[in-house]
Order: structure tokens, then C-alpha cells, then sequence
């Protein structure tokens, strides 16, 4: 009934082709915007803060990087994790050599980092497909965790053998460490995610995400209307490492603190594909989807039996919150395979049409 | 886009492409052997020849997406051995296949859009910014495009995901695509293949206009005789990968090889 | 020149020089390959007949193992448990088809690889509800496995094999063999190879496809059972041993994801490869390439020839 | 469209909510255990947990808690994943908790900066960073009874002294073969360094946690190199595995020797009579002949109102928890000394626990004389480097299996002050130790 689009007419091509063409999306938009930003700073607790929506951000953008590769480009990627963790590394490396850059040059100097990476194992996609080329990132995944462990360049020699986020600061005010404050990393992260989020879909709009999607649905077909094949697939390896590097440099940077190579296994790799998927292949609203059921679900199930005062130990909270997500993640696969964005999007349609769907 | 020719049927010039003596195998099957014909700026070509002549092929050798073992393939003058994709498409090179190859899980927009990509240049840190120049080099393609879209006369299905789609609708999206590439030579993979009569009667109309609104050069398979008779001005036919006939329309109907070879008659 | 005497010569000199050694490697590498082969094949079973890439199948090597050593625990006599643990993973198999693949049918591939994600969670919640999460000890002797070594002297050194070990290389041969002749013999196997080529044409001949899909789930429990117990009894059995599962990976990658042959190949190129890599050039690097020394062979390999060892060669058409 | 406002609303309202349980009430203690009940972990988290949880509750149910205040104590699942272990913290932390206990080392080093702002004392009790032992840099972090590093100079000692003197280490090989982590790596500089001044040639033996159950390259780098003694520094799944296979490779068990965290039963268990003669590093004794055990079965166990099953009462990592739990009570009941308040929160409990001293006496009282080793906590030395001593594995269950060993203090301290210092420096802006110190 409110949702309606009756009685916008697009008068030209560039209101057309914007990427929220409806007046109500783009209410929308705001107001969770305003939330985001105006609200949720100030009124969150630590905890809303520090440990639902930080996190949440930063695999929201670390979605949106797979998504880009795996749901936009059709490229299966396992190597997620290790690209996160070159982006944390590399930022590492970066601000304890240079530490009077500021931080924030440094968290997107280390995506450039992670995309050289990510492009150079992006090299065997020309010649491997599919599954087996899932595999052969998995290779990536492999090769550079073990470089994280076993070359101490990488911790500065470290005599803990990880990672700890040296205190940086911004106009004065610390950005990292635990003087920090947790609205402070919060904003932080929102920023690049909404500046993020925004490139990503002016991106997806344009040529380059028509080219990418063109690779994904026939990637022959692409080839003979003029796509060189190998230089769009790793434009899309370079662009996906970035933002994933970049979330594992915010990962590490504004929420652990401090890691050890193990945050950036093959679990984190599959946890990110999880997100895609659930979320909605090629759809940059199911990346914040994914992202929210996957992470921010189990926590809200570890509440429930607390909630209801029953006496349920903790281990057994945790056993059945697998089964539940286990089955859950079937469940709306079978509901709807195209992910949690397509269900959103028949949703909105049921809503248009509402009170009289004919 | 180029003015379209003021005049009709006297438009026929030079050579736009030829193949000589190619050969094409798969292991040991030999799909063409020693073919050579020649495309003229302007003109409709058919290909025919009954299933597995390497029609099919012949124009995958054409685009560059099959590599022959033998033969020369001159394009606007440039003589090689073989084509490659990217050069076959730069270089006017625009097709549409058999069992249509769009992007499915695109919108019928944003195909023919992805065959304005060669004509796009603005770089990747505009195009993340979606704004001043490559708002505008946007626009203006899709421009273009909403022609191309107005001329097929699927207005009404821009923004409906091809896959889902019927038939002769994909048909009419993949040759908007092709168009989109403005192409010099048009090569089309049995357009009319699994079309009711009507459908076939307006792709028919869409392929005349093309060549005589855009004066694009257009090359065809097409087993519909009737289809072949109306459209074109010269017929190659091919059987078991060989070249049996090369003339007009009228010529080729009258060879007793081409005659053999639709009959089914043993050589 | 130093470099380049340890990367191609030195290798070779403590080959012969320890004849003994480099003899246990292989063994090793043998055995650990003829595992991973175990894996693949319960991947590659329920690839061939169902195109689904089963993540699961490292969670049900566990959750098998889990299942026996679990029910012995509460007191079932081994033998009963090993039947009662066979019965369960057709009951799995038989809730997978229903729950799961009948739903998702015509799915495209991802979504059913993600499927089994699932299928992962819930088997980790729902194993680790049941039996407890700490580790158990794998009732090896109890199943009438043997234990013990058999130390062959050799070139002045020895050559310890586990009869264990021993056991495992005859019972995965044995279950390759079993696997042949019930491809091969077999109506049902017959009919899984005609669902392999085409669903299609399985369906148009009158073979029910759910039916085949719970035979090959029960075949690849039944593997993973027999790859748990294996497992379980050269260290113990517990939920760190899904890990290991994805080692089957470049395997079937080596091997191709259809091919049973393949499966065996590859595990036994990467088991022994891996090993030998480890040994004689891991120290070179700083030890533990073998975390990645099996997905790089695969990888170089996959250069080389896209479709794997026994896949069919692909040609593109258009 | 309003359904979207109505979502967004409720998903903001109720993750705004979310740490529920209201602060505990102003008349108890509240103690968070980070536990690991579930993961690949959960062998040695269990026993672990169920110990801690025990000694807390049996206070309360016999003592009525500590100094007349009950103990409020509450488990929070990190599944050993340093993700969920910060995302429980957050979640303790507006409870006011007297103390954390991380259990993972992954998890104590996030924290570690945190301690000092949210003023909440970390216990990672025998594990997290060696360095941390130095209080002059970690006001708020402590170690005790003994680091990592105390642990490996321990394996040294007795190594010589099992050969006849230190000096006859000279020439020898000693190896370690250690998870490949930053965990299992913790005592390479030390054996380093001793290997330097006693004359030990150290090899490596680096296990990949991927690898964990799939040793044998390791292992025939060791019969390849034929080390006179072993140190493991395994966790979970990878120590039953790392035993079965010296058992396998003919290794002399009475050469290999675990750490404490390679020395429960479950380690040692699958590889049956083969792991006879195992040592493993241990500070608390096995087993339920001890007062205070007894107790935990008279007022939990037999009551029905413990989560352990009475035949698991007395392992080895039941009772290292029990152990940890009587720190942290000793810790309050310290803090409720020098603060003259019933109630106290971290600050006084930071206070309690660098005071903390539980003399021969003092065990005697608690019913666990010769339980373990006397230990004394400093404001300098957060640890107090305790001795240890070797358990022995007898085919069925951990007995004792040498003296009390003294770690080599005069090597292990310099090196802490050295890895604190370097620690401070690398993370730039560390603060300097503002905390006053009780100790006269």
C-alpha cells in the first residue's frame, strides 16, 4: 500500500539508471543510514558495538568482495581467507615501518596489496573452471597461511607469533588499540563500508559489472562481443582482493586487536562463500543479508534459551545452534536458492501490489 | 552509427572478407576441408548445407573462436591465418548463435548494453565513480541502445531477465546485442531456427532492415530455402566440410551436387 | 650453488645413503595416500550420480566414527555398534534424499555444494549433542583389527609397517573392488552409471533417481565409515579430524571429480608426493609445506591438463 | 516499506538489548569461564571447565561462597575461536567481572590491551604470553604458576639431570615438536637460548594445526635425526596422534616428554600400554585422594549437582582447573582483605591477586596440601615461576614420576623482561605501570 511506485515517471536516462530507481528504496536507504550513523553510535551498547556490528561490517565487505568475484564474475573462490590476511599483514607491515602515515592511507594501501596477490592466483582462472578452480585457490588459501605461520618476516619476529595492533591515531583522536573507543573504530568501518558499498555498485551498474556478468553467464559468448577474457577475470580477482584486504585489515585493525595467523584459515573462507550464498549470488544487498544471518543469527540464538530462563548449558546451546543453522541454511535454500535477496526482493513485490495483488 | 545508405541493392562493393583454402580438424575428424569463399561489403551471404556440412564452423572459424590448421582468412584487407575473438570483434565482427548464447541472468537491457562494451572507454576510476564522464558516456550508449530496442520492438521486456524470456523474444534480444556492436559484418546462426511462420516473417524484415537501413554486411545459415531465395544475394553451399556451390541463389538451387547432396544421394 | 645443491642433489644423497628411511616414506606416503583416496572416493560416488560436491563427507568420516565408538561407549557390543552405525548412515542418507536433495533437485551446483554445508553444521551440532565432543579412543581391537608393527630389517636400518596400516591398504582395496563389481555387475550399478551420463536418459529407461541418490549417500557413508575407523585408530577420534578431509580435494582434482580410478590415483600421487616432499625438501623451505605442497602439485598439474588425470576432456561448443 | 522500518526498528531494539542478564546483583561475585565444550578443542576444554565450574560452586555450597559473598559463576562458549571468545567478552565485561579467564591463547592476546582500560584482570593461568609474567608492563595480566617458558627450561633440566649433570647435555640433540602455531612456538626462544649455553644441538619439528592427526613426516624427520630427548608442545587432537606415533617409531617414552597441556588423559589414552613411561609436565596432582576433591564430590558430585560424571573427577585437566579455580578464589579472598570490601570488582581483584600468596599453610587449610606447589605472586613477577614435576603415564592413568623441578629462573627471567620490553615498544603508546603496589 505505501509501497508503490504509481506516479514517479523517469523524465531522463540518468534518473533511469540510478541505482535505486524507487522513491521508497531510497527512503529507505536513508533511514537506515541515519540508523547506522546517528543512531547506533550513540545509543548501542560496547556490546552492540564492539560485538555485533563491527564484526557484522567488516564480513558484510568481505561478502561484497566474494560476491563481486563469485556471484558477479561466476569465479569460485576458497581463498578468501588468505586474501583477508594479506590485507592485515600488509597493513601491519606497513604502519610499524612507516608508523607516521596515518592508518587509514596505510587500510587501503594494504588492499592494493592483497589485490597483486589476488590477481597473480587469479592467473590459473583462464584455463580452470569451476569447482577445480575452487580448488586451486584453495591453494592460495594454503600457501599463504603458511607463510603467516611459518616466515617470521611477516609478525616482525614477533616472539608470539602474531599480530598486535600498535596504538595509531587520527586528528588525535586513537583509532586502534584499547584506548580507543568502540564507537570511534565503529565509525571507522561504516565509513569504508558505505564508501565501499557505494564504488561496488556504481561499479556493478556500469560496463565493467556488464562485463563481468556477460563472464559469468556465457563466458564464450563475452569473448565474441569483444571481452578479453582473461584481463576482466582478473580485474575481478584484483577488485574482490581489495575489498576483502581491506576487511581483513579492518578485521584485525578495529575489532580483534591483535590475531594470530589462524583467524585467516580456510574456516573464514568458507564462512565468507557461506554469507554469499545465503545472501544472494550477485546481489549486493544479500552480501548485508548473508553477512547478518551468518554472524549475527547464532547470537541471537545463544540468547533465546536465556531469554526464556531455561537452564540449558552453554555447550548444549552451542550443539543445537549448529543444528538450527545447519538446518536453517537448507531451509532457505530450499525456499529460495537465489538467496536471501531474491526473498527480500518477492517480498517487495508481494508489498507493491498489496492490499489487491490482482 | 554510420547515415544509412539512401539507396538500395546497388550497394554490393568490394570484398569485406575472404577464407582460403581452410581446413579445420577436431582430433582426427575433419570438420572443413580446403573451403574458400568470399563476403562483399553489403551483401546478404548465406551458408546452407545439410547437418554436420561445418557450417557452424565455418563461422566459429570466422570470429576466431575456432583456430583452422590450414588456410589464410583476409578481413578489411589484413591477411592471417587465423582469427582471435578479441580482433574478430574490434574489428566489426558481430554474431549470434544457434542456441542463443545471451547472458541469462542479465536483463534484456543490460545485453545489448554488454554489446556496447568495445565502444566504452572510460576507465575503471570513473566507472567507480559513476559520475560526470561515465554518467554521460552512459547515457549516450544507452541512447543508442533504446534505438536499437525501439527498432526490435521489445520496449517492453528491457527490463526482464532473458532467461525467462520465450524463444523468438531471445532471438530478437541476441540480434539487438549484436547490432549493438554496430558491426561491420553480421554473422547469423540460423535466425529463424524453431520460429512459427509469423516470427520467422518479422526476423526476416529485422535482417532486410538491418542490411539496408545500416548497410551492414550479413552472413547467414539458414535451412529454410524459402528464407534463403528471399534474403540473400549469393549462396556458398557446404557438404561433409567441403564447398560444392558458390553462386546466386538461382544458380545453386539448379547444381546437381547441391541437389545430390540434399537428397541424400552417396558420393 | 650451495642453494642449488640442496634443492637437486642433497635430496637424493640421503635417499641412498638411508635406503630404510626412504623406503618408510613411501610407506607412509602410501598409506596416508590410500586414505585420502578412501575420502575421495565418498566424494566422488555422490559427484558422479548426483553432480552435488559433497562438503559433508569430512563431517561424516567423523560423525560415522563417532556413531560406532559412541554406541560402544553406552555399552553396545562392537560388532552390534558397527551394524547399528551402518544403519544410521542409511538413515542419514535416507534424510538427506528426502530433506535435502528432493527439494533442491534441478538446482544448480553451488546451491547444492551449500546445501551440504548445512548438512555440515547440523551433523557437528547433532554428533557432538549426542556423544560429547572430547575425543574418544577408536575401538580397533574390539572390531578384531590388529595392532602391533611389523619391523622389517632393511639396509641397515628397519622399515616399520602397522598392521594397521596393512589393514587399511587391504580393506580400501578391497572396497574399491566391491565398488568395481557393483558399477560393473550390478542392475543398480548399472543404472548409477546410466544416472552419471544423463539424468535424463536414467529417468527416460524407468530408474528412479531418489532411489539411486540414497544408494550412493549410503555407498559414501559406508566409505566414511571405513575411513573413520582407519583414522580413528591411527590417533583418535574427534572433530579435528574433519580437517583432514579436505585433503581429498586436490585429489579429486588430480584424479577428476567423476573419476573412481582417478580417486585412487590421485590420492596415492599426493599422499606419496606430499610425504616425500615434507621429507626430503620440506626442510629446505622450513618445514609443513605439506599443508599446501598437495594443492600446488594439483594446481600445476590442472595447468596442464584441465579436466584432471581420468576426466573426460571437455570440448566447448557454441 | 514499513515492514522494512518495522525490522530495521526491531533489529536494532533487540540487539540493543542484548547482554540481557541484568549486572548481577550488587550482593555477589560474578566470575565468567570461558569454556570450550564444543570444537576440535573440547577434550582438554571439558574436563578443564567442569573443574573450575566445580571449585566455584563447591564454595558456595559449603562455604556459602567466598567471605560471606556468594559467587555468581557462568559459563560463556568461545568453541575455542577467538571470534566468539571476544564476542563472550564483550559480553561479560557490562557484568562486572572480578576476572577473565580466556583459555586460549588467541583469545588472552586481544584482551591483553583491554585489561588495563575495562580494568578487568586477566587469568591465564600457565598459558597466553610468557612476557606477561612481567607485572612492571602487565599490571593487569597474570600467568601463574609457571610460562611456557618455564616449562621448555624445566624439559632442559631434567634432561640433565637424567643424563648425569648439565653439562653432559653437550653434544645431545634435544628436539621439540610443537603445534604450528603461536602457541607451539612459545618455547623456541628459550631452548634456543639454552641450547646455546649448555651446548644442546635443537631441532624443530613444526606440526601444521591442518596436520595435526597425519604425523608421520615428522616423525620420520625424527628417526632421520634420532633426538635424545623430546619436548612436546601439542594441543588437543595432536598429542594422542604425536604419542601413538613415537610409540610407532620405537622412541624411547621415557625421552618424551609434554608439556602440561600434552599431559591429559585423553593424550595419552589412545596409544594405550605404547605411551608407557610418557612423561608429561604437570603442577597439580591426579587423581581425588585430596581433601578438597573430596569435597567436590561430596557437595556437587554425589549431589547431582555437577555437569561432571563422577569417574572423570580427579583427571589430570579436572584437577589443573580445580587448581585454576583456587587462584581465583584466593585472589578474591585477598582482594576482600586489602580492599575491607565484601563485594569487590576487578580493581581490588587485581589488587588480590598481586599479593597472592598461598604458603604450605595455607593449602593445609584449603585441603590441598601437596596438591600443588606454594605460589607466590609479586607485582613485578605476575607468575612466580613455580616448579613442576613429571607425571608419568602408566598405562592407565597419570602417576607421579619425579620431584618437584625448579625451572632455570636465572635464564627464563631475562628474557621476559626482554620480550616485555620489546612487547611495549611494538605496540606503541603502552602505557606505563600507573597501579600502586600493596606489597610492603
Amino acid at each position: 500500500m505505501f509501497y508503490r511506485e504509481a506516479g514517479q515517471f523517469k523524465t531522463s536516462y540518468t534518473a533511469d539508471m540510478s541505482v535505486f530507481p524507487i522513491l521508497q528504496d531510497r527512503v529507505g536507504l536513508a533511514i537506515i543510514l541515519i540508523v547506522a550513523v546517528a543512531i547506533i553510535p550513540f545509543f548501542g551498547s560496547g556490546f552492540l558495538l564492539q560485538a555485533v556490528m563491527t564484526p557484522f561490517l567488516v564480513f558484510a565487505l568481505a561478502t561484497i568482495g566474494l560476491n563481486l568475484l563469485t556471484g558477479y564474475t561466476g569465479l569460485l573462490s576458497l581463498g578468501t581467507g588468505a586474501f583477508m590476511g594479506v590485507g592485515a599483514y600488509a597493513c601491519y607491515k606497513l604502519t610499524t615501518y612507516f608508523p607516521d602515515v596515518n592508518l587509514i592511507v596505510w587500510i587501503i594501501v594494504s588492499g592494493f596489496f592483497s589485490a597483486a596477490v589476488g590477481v597473480l592466483f587469479g592467473l590459473p582462472s583462464l584455463r580452470i573452471k569451476g569447482f577445480y578452480l575452487a580448488v586451486a585457490t584453495l591453494a592460495a588459501q594454503f600457501f599463504l597461511s603458511w607463510c603467516f605461520i611459518r616466515q617470521p618476516w611477516f609478525y616482525n619476529y614477533n616472539v608470539s607469533g602474531a599480530i598486535e595492533v600498535p596504538t595509531r591515531t587520527l586528528f588525535g583522536i586513537p583509532i586502534t588499540g584499547a584506548t580507543s573507543s568502540d564507537a570511534t573504530r565503529y565509525f571507522i568501518v561504516l565509513g569504508f563500508v558505505i564508501a565501499m558499498t557505494w564504488l561496488a555498485s556504481n561499479l556493478v551498474h556500469g560496463r565493467i559489472g556488464r562485463m563481468w556478468m556477460a563472464v559469468r553467464d556465457m563466458d564464450l559468448a563475452a569473448e565474441l562481443i569483444g571481452i578479453r577474457l582473461l584481463r576482466t577475470k582478473l580485474l575481478a580477482f584484483a577488485i574482490s582482493s581489495f575489498y576483502c584486504g581491506v576487511a581483513g585489515a579492518l578485521m584485525v585493525f578495529m575489532w580483534y586487536g591483535s590475531a594470530e595467523p589462524s583467524v585467516f584459515d580456510v574456516n573464514l573462507s568458507f564462512y565468507i562463500l557461506f554469507m554469499v550464498i545465503i545472501g544472494g549470488l550477485g546481489s549486493l544487498t544479500g552480501s548485508f543479508f548473508g553477512a547478518a544471518l551468518i554472524y549475527i543469527l547464532p547470537i541471537l540464538l545463544r540468547y533465546v534459551p536465556a531469554e526464556f530462563g531455561m537452564p540449558i548449558q552453554s555447550s548444549t546451546v552451542e550443539h543445537i545452534q549448529y543444528m538450527v543453522i545447519g538446518a536453517l541454511i537448507v531451509f532457505f535454500l530450499i525456499v529460495e536458492p537465489a538467496g536471501l535477496a531474491r526473498l527480500w526482493q518477492v517480498g517487495k513485490q508481494k508489498l507493491r501490489v498489496w492490499p489487491f495483488p490482482y | 552509427m554510420r547515415a544509412p545508405d539512401s539507396e538500395s541493392k546497388t550497394r554490393v562493393g568490394d570484398v569485406l572478407l575472404a577464407v582460403e583454402d581452410v581446413s579445420l580438424a577436431f582430433g582426427g575428424v575433419k570438420a572443413i576441408s580446403g573451403v574458400s569463399f568470399d563476403i562483399r561489403q553489403g551483401e546478404i551471404r548465406a551458408i546452407i548445407g545439410p547437418n554436420g556440412a561445418g557450417k557452424t564452423s565455418m563461422l566459429n572459424v570466422i570470429n576466431g573462436f575456432y583456430h583452422p590448421q590450414q588456410g589464410r582468412i583476409t578481413f578489411k584487407g589484413a591477411t592471417r591465418a587465423k582469427m582471435r575473438p578479441y580482433e574478430a570483434a574490434a574489428g566489426g565482427i558481430a554474431r549470434t548463435f544457434q542456441n542463443v548464447a545471451l547472458f541469462r541472468g542479465m536483463s534484456a537491457l543490460d545485453n545489448i548494453m554488454a554489446g556496447r562494451t568495445l565502444k566504452m572507454n572510460r576507465s575503471l576510476i570513473w566507472q567507480l565513480l559513476r559520475f560526470g564522464p561515465a554518467m554521460r558516456e552512459e547515457v549516450e550508449h544507452r541512447r543508442f541502445v533504446e534505438e536499437i530496442i525501439d527498432f526490435l520492438k521489445i520496449q517492453e521486456i528491457r527490463r526482464t531477465p532473458v532467461g525467462r524470456l520465450p524463444y523468438g523474444l531471445q532471438k530478437r534480444v541476441e540480434l539487438g546485442r549484436a547490432l549493438a556492436m554496430e558491426p561491420e559484418l553480421l554473422l547469423l546462426d540460423e535466425p529463424m531456427a524453431g520460429m512459427n511462420l509469423e516470427e520467422k516473417e518479422d526476423m526476416s524484415r529485422f535482417i532486410l532492415d538491418v542490411n539496408d537501413y545500416y548497410g551492414t554486411t550479413i552472413a547467414l545459415i539458414e535451412h529454410d530455402m524459402g528464407v534463403v531465395m528471399d534474403l540473400s544475394d549469393r549462396v556458398v553451399v557446404l557438404d561433409h566440410g567441403i564447398k560444392i556451390a558458390d553462386g546466386t541463389p538461382a544458380e545453386v538451387m539448379k547444381d546437381q551436387a547441391v541437389i545430390d547432396a540434399y537428397l541424400g544421394v552417396s558420393h | 650453488m650451495d642453494l642449488l645443491y640442496k634443492v637437486f642433489l642433497d635430496p637424493f644423497v640421503q635417499m641412498g645413503t638411508a635406503p630404510d628411511l626412504l623406503v618408510q616414506t613411501l610407506w607412509d606416503g602410501l598409506v596416508a595416500g590410500v586414505l585420502y583416496s578412501l575420502i575421495a572416493l565418498g566424494f566422488v560416488l555422490i559427484f558422479k550420480a548426483s553432480g552435488v560436491f559433497n562438503f559433508a563427507q569430512g563431517i561424516m568420516v567423523v560423525f560415522a566414527a563417532l556413531t560406532l565408538v559412541g554406541l560402544h561407549e553406552k555399552g553396545v557390543p562392537a560388532y552390534l555398534a558397527l551394524a547399528i552405525t551402518l544403519a544410521v548412515m542409511f538413515g542419514l542418507a535416507v534424510g538427506v534424499e528426502r530433506l535435502m536433495l528432493r527439494p533442491l533437485v534441478n538446482q544448480p551446483d553451488i546451491i547444492l555444494f551449500m546445501a551440504t554445508f548445512g548438512l555440515t553444521y547440523f551433523l557437528i551440532g547433532f554428533g557432538e549433542l549426542v556423544f560429547g565432543g572430547n575425543p574418544k579412543v577408536m575401538i580397533a581391537s574390539e572390531l578384531g583389527l590388529p595392532k602391533g608393527a611389523v619391523d622389517i630389517n632393511f639396509a641397515g636400518g628397519f622399515v616399520s609397517l602397522q598392521k594397521i596400516d596393512i589393514a587399511a591398504a587391504i580393506i580400501a582395496s578391497l572396497m574399491v573392488a566391491a565398488l568395481a563389481v557393483f558399477f560393473q555387475k550390478t542392475r543398480i550399478g548399472r543404472a548409477l552409471r546410466a544416472v552419471a551420463d544423463s539424468h535424463k536418459a536414467a529417468l527416460s529407461v524407468g530408474i528412479s533417481l531418489n532411489q539411486i541418490w540414497v544408494i550412493v549417500w549410503f555407498a559414501a557413508g559406508v566409505v566414511a565409515l571405513a575411513t573413520g575407523i582407519m583414522w580413528g585408530a591411527r590417533s583418535e577420534v574427534s572433530f579435528a579430524l574433519q580437517i583432514i578431509a579436505l585433503k581429498a580435494l586436490p585429489v579429486l582434482i588430480l584424479g577428476g571429480f567423476t573419476s573412481i580410478p582417478g580417486a585412487i590415483v590421485g590420492g596415492l600421487i599426493i599422499g606419496i608426493g606430499e610425504k616425500v616432499g615434507e621429507f626430503y625438501w620440506g626442510p629446505l623451505l622450513g618445514s609443513g609445506i605439506e599443508t599446501w605442497l598437495a594443492y600446488v602439485i594439483a594446481l600445476v598439474f590442472l595447468l596442464f591438463r584441465p579436466q584432471g588425470l581420468f576426466g573426460e576432456k571437455i570440448i566447448e561448443r557454441i | 516499506m514499513r515492514m522494512k522500518h518495522a525490522l530495521l526498528g526491531a533489529a536494532v531494539m533487540v540487539s540493543a538489548a542484548l547482554p540481557l542478564a541484568p549486572a548481577s546483583a550488587a550482593d555477589t561475585i560474578y566470575v565468567p569461564l570461558f569454556s570450550y565444550r564444543t570444537g576440535p578443542f573440547a577434550g582438554s576444554g571439558t574436563p578443564i571447565v567442569n573443574g573450575m565450574a566445580d571449585y566455584l560452586n563447591m564454595l558456595n555450597e559449603r562455604d556459602g561462597g567466598i567471605g560471606g559473598v556468594k559467587l555468581v559463576v557462568e559459563e560463556c562458549e568461545t568453541g575455542y575461536d577467538t571470534k566468539k571468545g571476544l564476542e563472550c567478552y564483550e559480553q561479560v565485561k557490562s557484568k562486572n567481572p572480578v576476572v577473565v579467564n580466556p583459555y586460549s591463547t588467541g583469545i588472552t592476546l586481544p584482551l591483553i590491551p583491554k585489561a588495563a582500560i575495562d580494568k578487568v584482570p586477566i587469568l591465564s593461568m600457565a598459558y597466553g604470553l610468557s612476557a606477561s609474567a612481567d607485572g612492571n608492563t602487565f599490571p593487569w595480566v597474570f600467568n601463574p604458576p609457571a610460562t611456557y617458558w618455564d616449562g621448555a627450561s624445566m624439559f632442559v633440566a631434567y634432561a640433565g639431570q637424567q643424563e648425569g649433570g648439565m653439562e653432559k647435555l653437550k653434544g645431545k640433540k634435544l628436539g621439540l615438536v610443537y603445534l604450528d602455531a603461536p602457541y607451539g612456538k612459545e618455547p623456541i626462544p628459550v631452548l634456543e637460548a639454552l641450547a646455546k649455553d649448555y651446548g644442546f644441538e635443537l631441532k624443530l619439528y613444526p606440526v601444521p594445526a591442518a596436520e595435526m592427526q597425519n604425523q608421520s613426516s615428522q616423525w620420520l624427520n625424527i628417526r632421520r635425526d634420532r633426538p635424545d630427548w623430546l619436548y612436546l608442545q601439542g594441543f588437543g587432537a595432536m598429542n594422542p596422534t604425536a604419542v601413538k606415533e613415537a610409540a610407532k617409531n620405537n622412541f624411547k617414552m621415557d625421552h618424551l616428554i609434554g608439556n602440561w597441556w600434552a599431559g591429559g588423559d585423553d593424550d595419552a589414552r589412545p596409544a594405550g600400554d605404547g605411551a608407557k613411561g610418557y612423561l608429561s609436565l604437570n603442577f597439580n596432582q591426579v587423581g581425588t585422594d585430596i581433601p578438597v576433591i573430596q569435597d567436590i564430590i561430596k557437595y556437587l558430585v554425589d549431589k547431582g549437582k555437577s555437569q561432571t560424571p563422577k569417574d572423570k573427577v580427579g583427571e589430570n585437566l579436572y584437577n589443573r582447573g580445580v587448581y585454576n579455580s583456587m587462584i581465583i578464589a584466593e585472589g578474591i579472598r585477598n582482594a576482600q582483605k586489602l580492599s575491607g570490601k565484601k563485594v569487590i570488582d576487578g580493581a581490588d581483584m587485581r589488587r588480590g591477586l598481586e599479593t597472592l600468596v598461598i604458603d604450605e599453610a595455607r593449602l593445609k587449610e584449603m585441603g590441598a596440601a601437596g596438591f600443588v606447589a606454594p605460589v607466590k605472586v609479586t607485582c613485578a613477577d605476575h607468575n612466580g615461576h613455580n616448579a613442576a614435576y613429571m607425571a608419568k603415564w602408566d598405562g592407565t592413568k597419570w602417576t607421579k614420576g619425579s620431584d618437584w623441578i625448579q625451572p632455570i629462573k636465572a635464564k627464563v627471567e631475562p628474557l621476559i623482561d626482554e620480550a616485555a620490553k620489546a612487547y611495549a615498544a611494538g605496540n606503541a603508546g603502552w602505557p606505563k605501570r600507573t597501579e600502586a603496589c600493596d606489597a610492603k
